[in-house]
């Protein structure tokens, strides 16, 4: 089992962490994709016998170091917070398909909710290193749950939005996709909650704005063979399951099916 | 007697054929291999089952699918395979590049019918070591279950299945029943080559939060070091009352768990949920089973076999 | 809406008497109150279910009589007791200061005419609040187990027993059955006023360093976290088809164990192992459920009784 | 749940620890016995779900704290065994029946085998207060094995035997009950592994040396609700099952049964 040490573990908003340890494989070597996700296990024993999918949220190459940002909810999360630099941990990764950059695109839009933001981060650093430019529509519930706003600053645009207005604009993530701020955008790329993902996606079709959606669902393996994590998607009026632990998470929006 | 862990005799003979030793993935719990050979040499394994096949294309259940539990974890995937002959053509191809990886194949159906025309399918297949008969999956609704809960409707089952086998057929047994070792001789009795068990254990969680069952197919089958010892208790009583070789499955992540279940009958074990945890668990698990045979001076794992009966 | 934990309706009426809230020590975890009391006042549980009781005195299996398993344990106490005589005489009176405490008392034995004996001796107490007929228990030789796996059985013991007793009736049921359903419904039809479940699951445990089983008694009981699934799942089921209470059984921890059984369908609930484990288990989950309920918005505990089910 | 602060964890042979944690209870005012036992939660999580009962080895009244010295050999003790200095620790007891110094007594003999020396030390220390001469008996496997043994030097005499002669003298424990040992010895305590204490019981018998035997059974609740860990006690010629945990560990050698 790959075992990593922790570099640093910080606290980044109320029961927010922000992770960074050392890549189980050589990046440099083996490569990457943002969008994919990290398995980790909360710890040796076998209470909690899964491990917890978090989404890679910053790779750094040259220091062969990751980054994930996510929040301490249940038993195994909590565990996760409580390791501290030099600890080890088991982690499996990066695995699963990420986002992949559109060459030709112009100008893409990242929509995030909530703890879906952070795979967005790598995504925006990658697409800006491509040339091109970027804007970041971010919600969030409240201030003390907004995370990672200087990152996005420095990658392109950013409207912020919160449920009680405590930060950036009061209102859901969709309020903030008008047409001004679609006009230009070639691709648009979306991790959050459900019910978030099925509104941006109505709303991009309608706009006729192309782009994918990165899906949660809970994971047996991480690595494709329990079948667990399958999401519906409608390929060429074939409506089938996919994994989305190795087809996705991430899949293009106009495949994805919410029932 | 301190031994060499290299110089331990793992291997075994089940069906007139020698198997390296005794730890195979189960059912359902490794694919149809190819995921994990991207991680290490399938050849180290035993041997492998392959997830259960059906005579048509299944999509499997609504998700969520899976839950953790206290040591376990709950499945209800709803058997989602792509049918039989998808699985001929498509999947055990894969597995010759192994040159010593005996390959079962786990059947599943609704009726006996529909069993009996996947093995007459796999008739076809020069992949096919044996076969494993999956009349215990909970999670199937129609049938399924009642196969693996009623000793009269298994042998049914057993008998028209070894009628058109061409290859050893083993029977996998569901806990989920008042007597296992009757449903056990009734299997034998219809001509089982070798029985394995158990399948996972019917369960349930609720989430709270939302305030229904947390699988949307309700309840699942529980697996995982939870059920170990009615795993445990189960390979006892059965390897006690029949003559066929027992298969052990049911919680096991180490290679003491292996002993456990060999010193209680089984003459070969099978891996689930391990390999989700740590997808290396089974060389892992065999070379942990050789080094505890080392350290206690056992030079020949078959050794093991029932040794906490005597 | 958020309300205060001291403000939430724990309480629920069951056989006509008021329970200040749904959580009782379960039998064979709790002794007969005695050394709990001593850490804590025992006022503060809904009820207490007592030791099992046989007719005569009963001496036990030999040991080891526990084993710990993954988020679990075995146990193989093999019913010791003092005989329904003395605990009449030297246990039950002691309950007498506790002046809010229904006391049920754990009726056990090998033969139907046993426990008829043991539930007339127990008219003569004024101590009894109500009978829960442990039919299941698995680490008696000789009967025992029968009675739980048999519907027409338990039938005949349930008649028998609600023909002689003089307070309400808590049937037991035994998880190790292949249909959990038919054995409640044929307890509910003859008479049970309400049922409990689960009791422990077989399960045995190899100690591989000595190559036997660990338990003296070879095989045991299985409870605690691991097999809450298991429990959860039976209580729902049995919950929907039966109408009388049911009382939900098995690795209750915390406070969120029990509103998930209470969503299952569960009335009330026993709390066994966690007992052990930390002795002051019942008033913390006992407050940690009116905590989740105040947390929640749920202002009487009873509102959650089969909610996982709309 | 009584969770307390570890003072000290320490290595004291191979696979040997000696941890000092802060009493659950106000020794001064509860007051304790030497033999009683602690039970000890492995850890938070669920997997090692039972208490591990160790033995009280030293009890510091005016600090309030309390030594337990074990071997680390299944998963929970080694759980035990990384807990460090301020970790907190969830610890019941001290529980149990202990050792009853008799009162005339004048010479106190010792008898104690690997892992189960660790309790004889507070008694030594009692007797000796009480005014007893003591002496003890120590057995181990072999030298790494060897624990206490400046403790038991300031008690009073101390033969020390190991199997294999790498400390102390070769051979058996009860090798070293001959009769110059025994003489003036007016009672024996004695705790180490079963086949030690069947040995030890026989041969005082011989020698018509009144004493008693600590238990090691296997424990669910420790406190007597469970009723698993029994042994079989002989007394008035009736045969019956107590509690370790409760009326024990610790009884009069006479009324031990060993089957
Ligand atoms: C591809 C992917 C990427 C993710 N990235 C992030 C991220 O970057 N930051 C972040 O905070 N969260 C992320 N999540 C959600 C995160 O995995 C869950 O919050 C976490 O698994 C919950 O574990 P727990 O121990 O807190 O909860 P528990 O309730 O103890 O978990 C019990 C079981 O349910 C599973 N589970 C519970 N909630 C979820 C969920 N929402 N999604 C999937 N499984 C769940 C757990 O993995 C575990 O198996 C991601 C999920 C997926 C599928
Ligand atoms: C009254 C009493 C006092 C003890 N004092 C000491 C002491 O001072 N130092 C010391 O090193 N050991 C002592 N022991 C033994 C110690 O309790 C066990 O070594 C320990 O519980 C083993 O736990 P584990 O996690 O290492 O092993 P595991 O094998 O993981 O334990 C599994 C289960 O078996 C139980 N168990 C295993 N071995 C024993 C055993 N020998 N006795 C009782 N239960 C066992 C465990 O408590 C646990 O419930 C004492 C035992 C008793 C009953
Ligand atoms: C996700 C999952 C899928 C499974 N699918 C199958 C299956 O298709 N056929 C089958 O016979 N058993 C299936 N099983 C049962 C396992 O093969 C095994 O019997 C059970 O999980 C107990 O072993 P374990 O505790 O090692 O996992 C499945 C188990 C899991 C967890
Ligand atoms: C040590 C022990 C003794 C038990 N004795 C009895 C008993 O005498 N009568 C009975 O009906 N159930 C007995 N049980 C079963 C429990 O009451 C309970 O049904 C079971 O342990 C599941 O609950 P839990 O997981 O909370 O422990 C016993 C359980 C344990 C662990
Ligand atoms: S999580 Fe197992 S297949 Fe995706
Ligand atoms: S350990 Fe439970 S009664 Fe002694």
């Amino acid at each position: 089992m790959p075992k990593v040490r922790v570099v640093k573990q910080e606290s980044v908003g109320t029961g927010l962490y922000k992770m960074v340890f050392e890549s189980p494989i050589d990046l440099k070597e083996k490569g990457f994709m943002p969008g994919q996700f990290l398995h980790l296990r909360p710890s040796e024993s076998y209470d909690l016998l899964l491990r917890r999918p978090l989404s890679l949220c910053m790779a750094d190459v040259e220091h062969n170091v990751l980054t994930v940002v996510y929040r301490a909810q249940g038993e195994g999360t909590k565990r996760l917070a409580r390791l501290a630099a030099g600890d080890v941990v088991d982690v499996l990764g990066p695995l699963g398909h990420g986002f992949a950059a559109v060459s030709g695109d112009r100008r893409s839009l990242l929509v995030g909710g909530g703890i879906g933001v952070p795979p967005l981060v790598e995504l925006g650093r990658y697409l800006k290193k491509q040339g091109q430019s970027v804007i970041s529509v971010l919600g969030f519930q409240n201030k003390s749950q907004a995370i990672l706003l200087d990152e996005f600053a420095q990658i392109g645009d950013m409207i912020v939005m919160s449920d009680d207005g405590t930060i950036g604009e009061r209102g859901l993530v969709t309020g903030a996709l008008t047409e001004d701020v679609l006009m230009d955008v070639d691709r648009f790329y979306s991790c959050g909650p459900t019910p978030m993902l099925k509104a941006v996606q109505a709303t991009m079709k309608v706009f006729c704005v192309p782009g994918f959606l990165s899906l949660e669902e809970r994971m047996g393996c991480g690595i494709g063979i329990c079948v667990g994590c399958v999401h519906e998607i409608s390929q060429k009026g074939e409506l089938k399951y996919v994994k989305t632990c190795k087809e996705g998470p991430v899949f293009p929006s106009e495949e994805v099916v919410f029932s | 007697m301190i031994i060499n862990s290299e110089d331990v005799d793992l291997s075994l003979d089940l069906f007139s054929r020698r198997f390296k030793n005794p730890v195979m993935p189960a059912s359902g719990c490794f694919s149809f291999g190819r995921e994990v050979s991207m991680l290490y040499d399938l050849n180290l394994l035993g041997a492998i089952v392959v997830k259960a096949t059906t005579l048509t294309e299944r999509l499997g259940n609504k998700t969520p699918r899976v839950a953790e539990t206290p040591s376990g974890m709950l499945n209800a995937i709803g058997l989602q395979n792509p049918g039989v002959q998808r699985v001929m053509e498509e999947e055990l191809p894969y597995l010759r590049r192994f040159d010593d990886l005996p390959v079962i194949v786990n059947v599943a159906g609704t009726a006996i019918e529909d069993y009996v025309e996947v093995v007459k399918a796999l008739r076809d297949s020069p992949d096919v070591f044996a076969i494993e008969l999956n009349i215990s999956c909970p999670n199937v609704k129609c049938g399924g279950i009642q196969f693996g809960t009623d000793p009269l409707v298994a042998q049914e089952m057993v008998r028209a299945i070894k009628a058109v086998a061409s290859v050893p057929v083993i029977v996998k047994l569901s806990p989920n029943v008042t007597d296992i070792v009757s449903m056990a001789l009734a299997c034998e009795e219809a001509g089982a080559d070798a029985l394995s068990l158990i399948n996972t254990v019917v369960g349930m969680q609720i989430d709270v939060e939302k305030r229904r069952p947390l699988l949307a197919n309700t309840s699942g089958g529980l697996s995982g070091p939870a059920i170990r010892p009615i795993a445990v208790r189960m390979v006892y009583e059965v390897s006690s009352r029949v003559k066929v070789p027992v298969i052990g499955i049911g919680g096991i992540m180490t290679g003491r768990d292996v002993v456990e279940f060999m010193m209680a009958g089984a003459t070969a074990v099978q891996v689930g949920t391990a390999n989700f945890v740590d997808p290396w668990s089974c060389p892992r698990i065999i070379s942990e089973l050789a080094q505890w045979c080392a350290d206690h001076g056992v030079s020949r794992v078959t050794d093991l076999v029932g040794a906490a009966k005597q």
